[in-house]
């Protein structure tokens, strides 16, 4: 097959994980524009390693250290999220521009309870 | 056997839905029987002999029932969410092998396989508790959200240790290496195992996320008639695709005497034996709370399948 | 778990004694009644259903008036009975219209029986009364005299004979079951308590 | 146009759409499950390029793990249902950068590569896991301690939070 095919697609995934980061202010969907750039590079790294073969598999393991580094990367992503949450109240990264909904306001303490 | 290549999927997609439609109901009716015996009771004695077909019955009423969707539900994740939590265990059950040649899809691997198509089920649950607009389907949904992602870890190590002592991720490779002293020297890894699944199943004593006293039925409160019904049925398909991993993994699936023409039975044998210990632990036991159940996976499997692992390691090593 | 007070080890043998006892209470045979095909063997003075001794009641009123939620409901009038000696004074007794239960209020509290002075109400083992609508629960009083028959013997009156056995066995002071000596002294007794007040609806005047 | 490469295009399609979907989305829980179709579809794509190691760990660790834990953020900051907006002129000129990074990337990817059709032959299984503990163990080892690292991190941050609640 023709490796073009993956290419573009990982040249779109890209585009649309940048599009999720800049466009977003919910620090969790930024954090998903950032998963789908990370797959992208997944993607180009997987394409390269199976169309041109080489001795050490770098495609191949280059991707699983990604996925590793990823999962590493979104767990203190979320704990910084959780952290801020917390003190804040709010997810959103514009900060003053929206005020935390009525209901979320006693969830200091209420997601407190729940995590540990 | 030389089918063409499309009628030999077809004939083996139609058998491993047929198991996959079958086997969770004789689980079901075997823990209505066993858990009404352990209770001094005779459970259902109606439905056909015995209440053989209580089940059927159960099915029949479930197809009736209206399909309610709350008001405040997210329509969509509540309604899709049975079907994700139903089909991994499909995909699952035909992965993996009853004997050396009965098996549907023979993937190298497989054993990553089954695990990593399980681990998905998970999305049911957190759909649903999510989905239902309800706040104990959401405290429930998020218990066993916290529940899996724990328990998936010890129970993947504990896989990992019977892959490196078969020095394969077959399913098929591990259980052809297999040989009856294993017993010995996996058993931590296989107590690890068999810990982590009746976690990943969220049966008792790991059910909290459906914890009747506390959070109503957890994720599946809001569901009623056929929804409710695939639900179960993911639950017992669950036990069915954990029985038959634990006796591959850890039991030598269907090695045994005659194992050449009574593999398959060989299997079914072990798998029905590891499913009722699993029925039986609902049967005999209480609820470990929220707190203590994660204290058991990080504080007690986790440690215990990392010892597994040196040990298997040093035995690869020395023995291999 | 393991951190608990009670030790690891405690814990463990707690949950291996579940299993042991479960596992125990399935190789015996379950307790379980087949009900609809098996009739239950009920204690002789289960409180199944109250059954009403027509001849001993004297429509005092006294149960429906204990009655906590007033589900018995009693009709009644007034005889005269002729002077049986010569220049005799004529008697007057209660002769019982109606007699009813409503089942559908009764809560089973046996305080009619209790408090019953002439033996006329009791307690019988039957349970299978139930109907298919509520409003036919109220039992009138031949249905209520044909629970009689499964009355335990024991709580009988002394000399009453069940109306199948052949020869009544008439005791010095049993008046219960033959209709005329029992007649005037129920009717006397009743006179006797407050024969104004027992019928509800007054005959002659 | 071989068999393999409309496998491809459908799975890739698949894993396109979702991914738009999951940074489009307006609801924020949805965008998550969005996400989680898009990596379960990238999952794909990795089978159908004959890499299904890579495959599967990306099921197993991506899908089953990651994203779950993003959900379960969802829900713990009760965040899952509303959406928090950027101006329109904000997410035109997004738009526009991540147009130019696609055009950017696939330009420079496919003149390099080529259309012509080529034979795929990837490592094998055994052969990953030789490279992986041969010539990938120091940096294998390296990622280890990386992850005990975040692990520590992740704890420390959630947990001072959460102490400073308690003694408030």
């Amino acid at each position: 097959m023709s490796p073009a095919l993956p290419l573009l697609l990982a040249a779109f995934l890209a585009g649309i994980g940048t599009y999720g980061v800049l466009a977003r202010r919910h620090a969790v969907l930024m954090l998903i524009g950032i998963e789908l750039l990370l797959a992208a590079a997944g993607l180009i790294l997987v394409t390269v390693g199976q169309f041109s073969p080489d001795p050490h598999a770098s495609g191949a393991v280059l991707t699983l250290f990604v996925i590793t580094i990823a999962a590493a990367e979104i767990v203190v992503a979320l704990a910084v999220i959780m952290a801020m949450f917390r003190t804040r109240g709010e997810v959103d990264l514009t900060g003053e521009a929206q005020p935390a909904a009525p209901e979320e306001q006693p969830a200091n303490s209420g997601a407190g309870t729940v995590t540990r | 056997m030389d089918l063409p290549l499309a009628v030999e999927i077809i004939l083996k997609a139609v058998v491993v839905l047929a198991a996959f439609l079958t086997l969770p109901l004789a689980i079901g009716q075997t823990e209505h029987k066993v858990m009404a015996h352990m209770q001094g009771r005779l459970g259902p004695m109606e439905a056909g002999p015995h209440g053989i077909a209580q089940l059927v019955a159960d099915g029949i009423k479930f197809v009736q029932k209206e399909d309610v969707t709350p008001a405040s539900a997210d329509r969509w994740v509540f309604k899709l969410a049975p079907a994700v939590a139903l089909i991994p265990y499909l995909v699952a059950l035909a992965a993996i092998p009853w004997s050396a040649a009965w098996v549907a899809a023979d993937v190298p691997a497989s054993l990553l396989l089954v695990l990593a198509v399980t681990s998905v089920g998970v999305f049911g649950t957190l759909m649903a508790g999510w989905g239902s607009g309800n706040k104990y389907s959401l405290v429930g949904g998020m218990r066993a959200g916290a529940q899996l992602v724990s328990y998936e870890l010890p129970m993947v190590l504990a896989a990992a240790s019977v892959a490196m002592a078969a020095g394969s991720l077959s399913l098929t490779g591990i259980a052809q290496a297999w040989s009856w002293w294993w017993l010995i020297w996996q058993l931590p890894g296989a107590l690890v195992f068999l810990v982590a699944a009746v976690a990943e199943l969220q049966r008792v004593p790991f059910d909290s996320p459906l914890a009747d006293s506390e959070v109503v039925f957890g994720p599946y409160t809001e569901y009623t008639g056929l929804r409710f019904a695939f639900f179960l049925l993911a639950e017992y398909a669950g036990i069915v695709v954990m029985s038959l991993l634990f006796t591959v993994l850890f039991l030598g699936g269907w090695s045994g005497p005659w194992s050449d023409t009574l593999g398959p039975l060989w299997t079914l044998l072990k798998a029905a034996l590891v499913a009722i210990l699993i029925l039986w632990l609902r049967i005999a036991w209480p609820r470990v709370r929220e707190d203590q159940l994660q204290r058991l996976a990080w504080l007690v499997l986790l440690p215990l399948a990392l010892v597994q692992l040196a040990l298997t390691g040093v035995g690869v090593v020395v023995w291999g | 778990m393991n951190e608990d007070k009670p030790g690891a080890l405690q814990a463990l043998r707690g949950l291996g004694k579940g299993l042991a006892t479960t596992a125990k209470t399935l190789a015996r045979p379950a307790h379980t009644r087949q009900y609809p095909h098996v009739e239950p063997d009920l204690p002789e003075r289960s409180h199944g259903v109250i059954a009403l001794l027509e001849e001993n009641c004297t429509s005092c009123m006294l149960c429906a008036r204990e009655c906590p939620d007033w589900c018995i409901y009693i009709d009644s009038h007034k005889e005269t009975l002729e002077p049986t000696t010569e220049g005799g004074r004529a008697r007057q007794h209660n002769v019982l219209d109606r007699f009813d239960i409503d089942f559908s209020l009764c809560m089973y509290c046996g305080i009619c029986i209790e408090v019953c002075p002439f033996d006329a109400l009791f307690w019988a083992p039957d349970f299978a009364y139930a109907e298919g609508d509520i409003r036919n629960l109220l039992h009138e009083k031949p249905k209520l005299g044909t629970w009689m028959e499964r009355v335990p013997d024991a709580t009988l009156p002394e000399g009453y004979a069940r109306p199948g056995a052949e020869t009544p066995a008439q005791d010095a002071d049993g008046p219960v079951g033959v209709t005329e000596p029992s007649v005037g002294e129920a009717g006397s007794s009743a006179e006797g308590t407050d024969a104004g007040d027992t019928s509800s609806r007054e005959v002659e005047e | 146009m071989t068999s393999r490469d409309v496998l491809f295009a459908a799975v890739g399609l698949i894993t396109a759409a979702a991914a738009v979907l999951a940074v489009t989305n307006r609801r924020v829980l949805h965008a998550g499950l969005w996400l989680v179709v898009s990596l379960g579809g990238l999952a794909g794509c990795y089978l159908v390029l004959g890499a299904e190691l890579v495959a599967l760990v990306q099921l197993l660790v991506y899908v089953g793990a990651v994203v779950v834990l993003v959900l379960f953020a969802l829900m713990l900051t009760r965040s899952g249902g509303g959406e928090v907006d950027t101006s329109p002129a904000h997410r035109w000129l997004a738009a526009g950068v991540g147009a130019g990074m696609t055009v950017l990337l696939g330009g420079a990817l496919v003149a390099a590569y080529g259309w012509d059709t080529r034979e795929v032959a990837g490592p094998g299984n055994e052969h990953i896991g030789e490279e992986i503990f041969g010539t990938w163990v120091w940096p294998f080892e390296l990622l280890s301690l990386l992850l005990l690292a975040a692990l520590v991190t992740a704890v420390a941050v959630a947990t001072t939070g959460h102490s400073r609640d308690r003694a408030a």
